[in-house]
């Protein structure tokens, strides 16, 4: 009971600060209401008996990526409503158009598979570090070398991009 | 005209002149004491000696003259003197000279009130020893007064006998003489004698030592504390040329300022003494209108609007009373805006003095009178009956100051006035009697062009700062003339006024301040 | 959980974090007091005896002082932006354990506020939160000098966490545990069996790293005077102000309790077995804990009163070039080793 | 011939540098023990040497009579144009017949250079050793000519700062002392 109260008041908060996020104008106050969302997720999380994921959460997205990107945003400065003006329309309808893909693919996976979003069982297995590292380097190793690779590439990228001369 | 020669730089000199004069004119430097342009020659001091070639010992410059000598005599071939004034000889003797003068002199420049413009002083420093061999006790003896503003510290005595020289040379007085002989000697007085006339300021300036000092000012500054204005003293119509010595918005003295067109190298002690009267005086600070018995204070905008208004309503029943003590250019602006009657009050005269050397005290005790009367065509000859048979009903001032003493005969006449406008520096008789009262300048504080009763114009320069909220007389005759007259003119500066006043009166025509300058100019080419 | 359960943390909350309130004043008196004494000066020593009531003068001052909000400041972020930074501050001392455990109502208590097995990460997460803090004050104060502070800082903070991670997982392949109890555990016994020993390399890489982290001396480049007057706070004055200053000083004793906990055997007394004594061992190990922690706090005002600050293009260098490199080959020994006794 | 200079070539020590840094961590310990230098201002004082130029006095001859002759020397070869002096006659008969009627100093102008001191020809002014005459105003750290005699009273006999945990006589002009 008290729980699920708690769930729904996260995730209330999680959705408010999302819908912020879009909706504000001013980036720095889009960047603080996404790190408030990444942190009711990572709540969300710990009531999940994930606590590896939820602190990685805080630790990755809301302690690093974040931080950077309140940095760039910082940095370029932007009054950001007249940075694109001439994509305004086109974006507007791209994303329209994936917003819809998101949750037609959401509903598909609902009504066609009861179970995916349900609570976890006793034993969550994301809530341990063991089964966290066994799943990532057995069951999940060619992703987890992919993703590797694509960061590597990235990294070898923005070296490139940054410095002219190597 | 001799040809010479003085330290290898050749002249060719006027005859008879001696070779102090022939060296000072072109820039050489001699030392001296007992020398003074204008007073006899007595060669006491014994500090020009020179060398001149061809005589055995040292020569006292100042009493040896320059002559012609036959064709074959000439030193080398064509110089009719050689003077050599830096050998060494001459060096050794001036240090010698000074020894000597300083044997009895005390060494009290911080008390001295001459230091800082003191020859001995100077000369010790330039030409004499650095510290002195004698060990005994030095003569002391006490000061004396010796009437007229003037003491004596015998001490300080070097016994030059310029101050002697003058009372008989310049003032003809004969007041003072050498007394006693040798080591026993002083400048000194009879005591049923003592030295009053009124040239008598003028032995302190000619004093090359503290020893005769002004009462006036000893004690009172430092000469290097004061600024110097060359300016011209506004006692009498002499027009006397003078350095006004002044510090922190204080005048601390007068002393006269050479000028051979007018007061030669002296001034009197009416004029030296003169800036006195303007120290203690009730001074007007802001515009002031009758309200009453007593005055209402008003801004500047204001009293000139309401002098504007009160002159204008009198539909030219307004005359001007210009005054012989404030500039050529407050009087010709005074003429500018009143189109009808101008006229003065009563000169202030006294007796005139001459003494036998030609320095004058004139009669006419005003700085201007010439000027004004220059500069303001037709002056009602008798002020007091034009007023009334013209039905004056109102007067525009310019005041005359502390001098100015009003009679019965003219309060009665200031009474019936309408509206009576002053422009003074002072709470006088005559603003007391106004209606409004526009804060002008005091001497010493205003500037302008005045013009002696030589027909000489001379440039008055400020020492002192402008009082509170007062303006120049010029200024505050401007904008009158400015809310009186459609055509307004704008002067920026007394240039500007001087030149207007040049295209009037054809005498004043081409004079800048520039050429004015120290000296003044003699209107109309004359010279005096 | 139970009423008691719940009034017991409570309890350990508000002790933990009075002491760490008392220990930040402790460490303005110290940072005065030493500052001086290393200058051949007195320092502070008027209010009160020995000037130690200085803290609370200070205090005061803070609270009489005017609170000034530039006009050009984005008013919401910039009251926001302290209490960011100081709650994660003071948050992360929940999870270190300052003592063995005692054993009140029949109870044994853990003298830890929480133990999460997580905890390490739980430690790295919440100080990576505080450059939000330092972030948004330098933007906020709509100053060059703040924002160019703020702007190092983050660049800083993120540079020197990850050699500060990367060191401490050296540790933690060593303990195989994130939790920072299994660390302790794993350093009891004899005094060798302490991680500085096993892992000096690590050690000073952490060390240097945690004198980044709290922007200490030789590496406040953040608030580096002679250029940026005073870094991300220059505009801010009065309490929030103190808040800063607060967090600062928090973090210094996180840091210190938590190179204890991870180098020097946490609350551990050498060559004794605190669980066989009682009450005596807790009391002994939580003085051991105290006693260690004020070496270090101690050596941070000794660095910072000795060395030169370092130049930004160095800090960036020695924390990319050195100590990263350093810190991934030393996982690699570690790991290494591990492997190759494991497979004995 | 030039000079061959070995350019310093750093060890693998120096290259590690934590040498240097325990070395210089060892000094900042050492000063940590030592005495210290401060001195506790208001309950000590430090005892200036001689020599010191702190605040002016105006000396007199043991009859009373003040030395000064209002010769403006020290005025003329002050650097900050402290000093103001009004001359008068003196109100004594023989002697020298000059008198300061004022001497003020203007103490937040000058610079205690001691040129003053070495411009007069009277040895009328000199520089004391008294430092500490702070004020709340700038007016009352003008010091006329009955404060600077009042200070000549003051330090005549013996060094203003008698022992260092000594409290001082008080100023003869207005000041704030702690």
């Amino acid at each position: 009971m008290f729980t699920s109260i708690f769930f729904y008041f996260l995730a209330s908060i999680a959705i408010a600060s999302a819908i912020f996020v879009v909706l504000n104008r001013n980036a720095v106050y889009s960047a603080i209401a996404l790190v408030l969302c990444f942190f009711s997720l990572a709540v969300i999380y710990l009531l999940l008996e994930a606590y590896v994921i939820a602190v990685l959460e805080v630790f990755i997205y809301a302690g690093a990526i974040m931080v950077l990107f309140l940095f760039v945003i910082m940095l370029l400065n932007l009054g950001l409503e007249d940075a694109f003006p001439y994509f305004r329309h086109l974006q507007r309808a791209l994303s329209l158009f994936m917003v819809g893909l998101f949750f037609v693919g959401i509903f598909l996976i609902m009504f066609n598979e009861q179970g995916i979003l349900h609570q976890p069982g006793e034993k969550f297995s994301a809530g341990d570090i063991y089964a966290l590292g066994e799943a990532l380097f057995s069951k999940y190793l060619l992703p987890f070398e992919v993703a590797s690779l694509l960061l590597l590439v990235a990294l070898i990228g923005t070296v490139y991009l940054a410095k002219r001369k190597i | 005209m001799p040809f010479i020669k003085i330290d290898e730089k050749e002249f060719e000199v006027a005859k008879g002149i001696t070779v102090l004069q022939a060296a000072l004119a072109n820039g050489i430097e001699i030392p001296h004491y007992c020398f003074h342009p204008v007073l006899e020659v007595v060669g006491s001091c014994r500090m020009c000696l020179v060398q001149v070639e061809g005589m055995p010992k040292l020569q006292a410059s100042c009493n040896t003259s320059i002559g012609e000598v036959a064709l074959d005599k000439k030193l080398d071939g064509k110089y009719d003197m050689v003077v050599n004034t830096q050998t060494d000889a001459v060096k050794q003797e001036r240090k010698n000279i000074l020894e000597f003068l300083l044997l009895n002199h005390p060494l009290d420049c911080p008390v001295c009130d001459q230091a800082g413009e003191c020859y001995l002083q100077d000369y010790t420093f330039k030409y004499g020893n650095a510290h002195s061999r004698f060990k005994e006790e030095k003569r002391v003896r006490p000061s004396e007064s010796l009437g007229s503003n003037i003491v004596i510290n015998q001490d300080r005595c070097i016994l030059c006998s310029r101050c002697v020289r003058f009372t008989r040379e310049i003032s003809g007085t004969n007041e003072l003489f050498v007394q006693n002989r040798g080591y026993h000697s002083k400048v000194s007085i009879l005591k049923d004698k003592p030295l009053e006339n009124l040239m008598a300021g003028n032995v302190a300036d000619i004093c090359p030592v503290g020893a005769l000092l002004n009462t006036d000012y000893i004690h009172k500054n430092r000469f290097w504390n004061l600024d110097t204005i060359p300016s011209v003293c506004q006692d009498c119509s002499a027009g006397c040329n003078v350095d006004v010595f002044s510090q922190r918005d204080e005048i601390f003295r007068l002393t006269p300022r050479e000028n051979h067109d007018v007061n030669g190298y002296f001034m009197c002690d009416i004029g030296r003494y003169g800036f006195h009267r303007f120290e203690e005086i009730e001074r007007v600070n802001q515009p002031l209108v009758r309200n009453g018995k007593s005055f209402d204070v008003i801004d500047w905008a204001e009293a000139i609007q309401k002098t504007a208004d009160l002159i204008e309503q009198s539909n030219g029943k307004t005359a001007g009373i210009v005054s012989p003590f404030h500039t050529n250019e407050s009087n010709f602006l005074l003429g500018l805006m009143i189109n009808g009657m101008l006229g003065m009050l009563p000169a202030i005269q006294a007796e005139e003095i001459t003494y036998p050397s030609g320095f004058r005290i004139s009669a006419d005790r005003s700085p201007n009178q010439r000027g004004m009367n220059n500069i303001c065509g037709g002056l009602a000859e008798d002020l007091s009956s034009e007023i009334k048979t013209q039905a004056i009903r109102g007067l525009y001032i310019l005041d005359d100051g502390v001098d100015r003493e009003l009679d019965d005969a003219w309060k009665e006449i200031l009474a019936k006035m309408d509206f009576l406008i002053v422009q003074s520096y002072a709470m006088t008789d005559l603003a007391k009697l106004a209606h409004i009262v526009l804060p002008g300048l005091a001497p010493y504080e205003r500037e302008g062009t005045i013009t002696n009763d030589q027909d000489r114009i001379q440039w008055l320069r400020p020492s002192l700062s402008i009082k509170a909220e007062s303006k120049p007389d010029w200024e505050i005759l401007m904008l009158v003339n400015n809310a009186l007259n459609k055509k307004a003119e704008n002067f920026t500066g007394l240039d500007d006024v001087i030149i207007k006043m040049g295209e009037q009166f054809p005498n004043y025509s081409g004079i800048t301040l520039f050429k004015i300058a120290t000296q003044g100019i003699a209107l109309n080419g004359k010279k005096m | 959980m139970d009423l008691l359960g719940f009034i017991i943390i409570l309890v350990k909350v508000l002790v933990v974090f009075a002491a760490t309130m008392i220990t930040v004043m402790g460490m303005i008196y110290a940072e005065r007091r030493v500052s001086a004494f290393m200058q051949g000066r007195l320092g502070p020593n008027r209010v009160g005896p020995k000037g130690l009531l200085q803290p609370i003068a200070d205090g005061i001052k803070f609270f009489m002082k005017e609170d000034l909000i530039p006009s050009g400041a984005d008013k919401p972020i910039f009251i926001l932006a302290p209490a960011i930074l100081l709650i994660p501050a003071l948050m992360t001392f929940a999870v270190i354990p300052f003592g063995s455990s005692i054993t009140i109502f029949g109870r044994e208590i853990a003298l830890q506020v929480a133990d999460v097995n997580v905890g390490i990460l739980y430690i790295l997460a919440l100080t990576s939160i505080g450059v939000y803090g330092i972030v948004l004050a330098g933007w906020s104060s709509n100053s060059k000098y703040s924002l160019l502070g703020g702007l190092r800082s983050s660049a800083q903070l993120i540079s020197y966490e990850l050699a500060m991670g990367l060191a401490v997982v050296s540790i933690i392949l060593l303990a195989g545990s994130l939790r920072l109890n299994d660390i302790i555990a794993d350093q009891q016994g004899y005094f060798l069996s302490w991680n500085v020993f096993k892992q000096p390399l690590a050690f000073i890489i952490f060390l240097v790293a945690v004198y980044a982290e709290t922007n200490r001396l030789p590496f406040d480049l953040t608030e580096a005077e002679q250029e940026l007057v005073g870094g991300y706070h220059t505009e801010y004055s009065s309490l929030k102000f103190a808040m800063f200053f607060l967090a600062e000083y928090a973090n210094m004793i996180t840091a210190a309790a938590l190179t204890v906990t991870l180098f020097f055997g946490g609350w551990d007394v050498p060559l004794l077995d605190e669980s066989s004594l009682g009450l005596l061992g807790a009391i002994l190990s939580v003085l051991s804990f105290i006693l260690k922690m004020a070496f270090f706090l101690f050596l941070f005002i000794w660095v910072r009163w000795t060395f030169p600050r370092f130049r930004y293009d160095q800090l960036m260098r020695l924390g990319w070039k050195v100590l990263l490199p350093l810190a991934l080959v030393n996982i690699f020994l570690t790991g290494g080793y591990l492997t190759l006794t494991a497979m004995k | 011939m030039a000079t061959i200079i070995k350019s310093y070539e750093p060890t693998f020590w120096d290259k590690l540098y934590f040498p240097a840094l325990l070395k210089g961590l060892m000094v900042t310990i050492k000063h940590f023990f030592r005495q210290k230098v401060t001195i506790q201002y208001p309950d000590e004082r430090h005892i200036p040497p001689d020599g010191y130029r702190g605040l002016h006095r105006l000396n007199k001859y043991p009859d009373e009579r003040i030395k000064c002759v209002a010769c403006e020397m020290c005025a003329a070869a002050c650097p900050s144009n402290c000093i103001s002096i009004i001359p008068g006659p003196s109100p004594w008969d023989d002697g020298k017949e000059r008198y300061p009627v004022r001497f003020d100093i203007n103490l937040l102008r000058c610079i205690y250079c001691g040129f003053c001191e070495m411009a007069c020809p009277e040895g009328a002014i000199e520089l004391t050793e008294i430092y500490d005459f702070s004020n709340y105003s700038r007016d009352d750290l003008v010091i006329d000519k009955d404060g600077l005699l009042g200070v000549y009273e003051l330090t005549k006999k013996q060094n203003y700062y008698t022992k260092k945990s000594h409290s001082p006589a008080s100023l003869p002009f207005k000041t704030e002392r702690t």
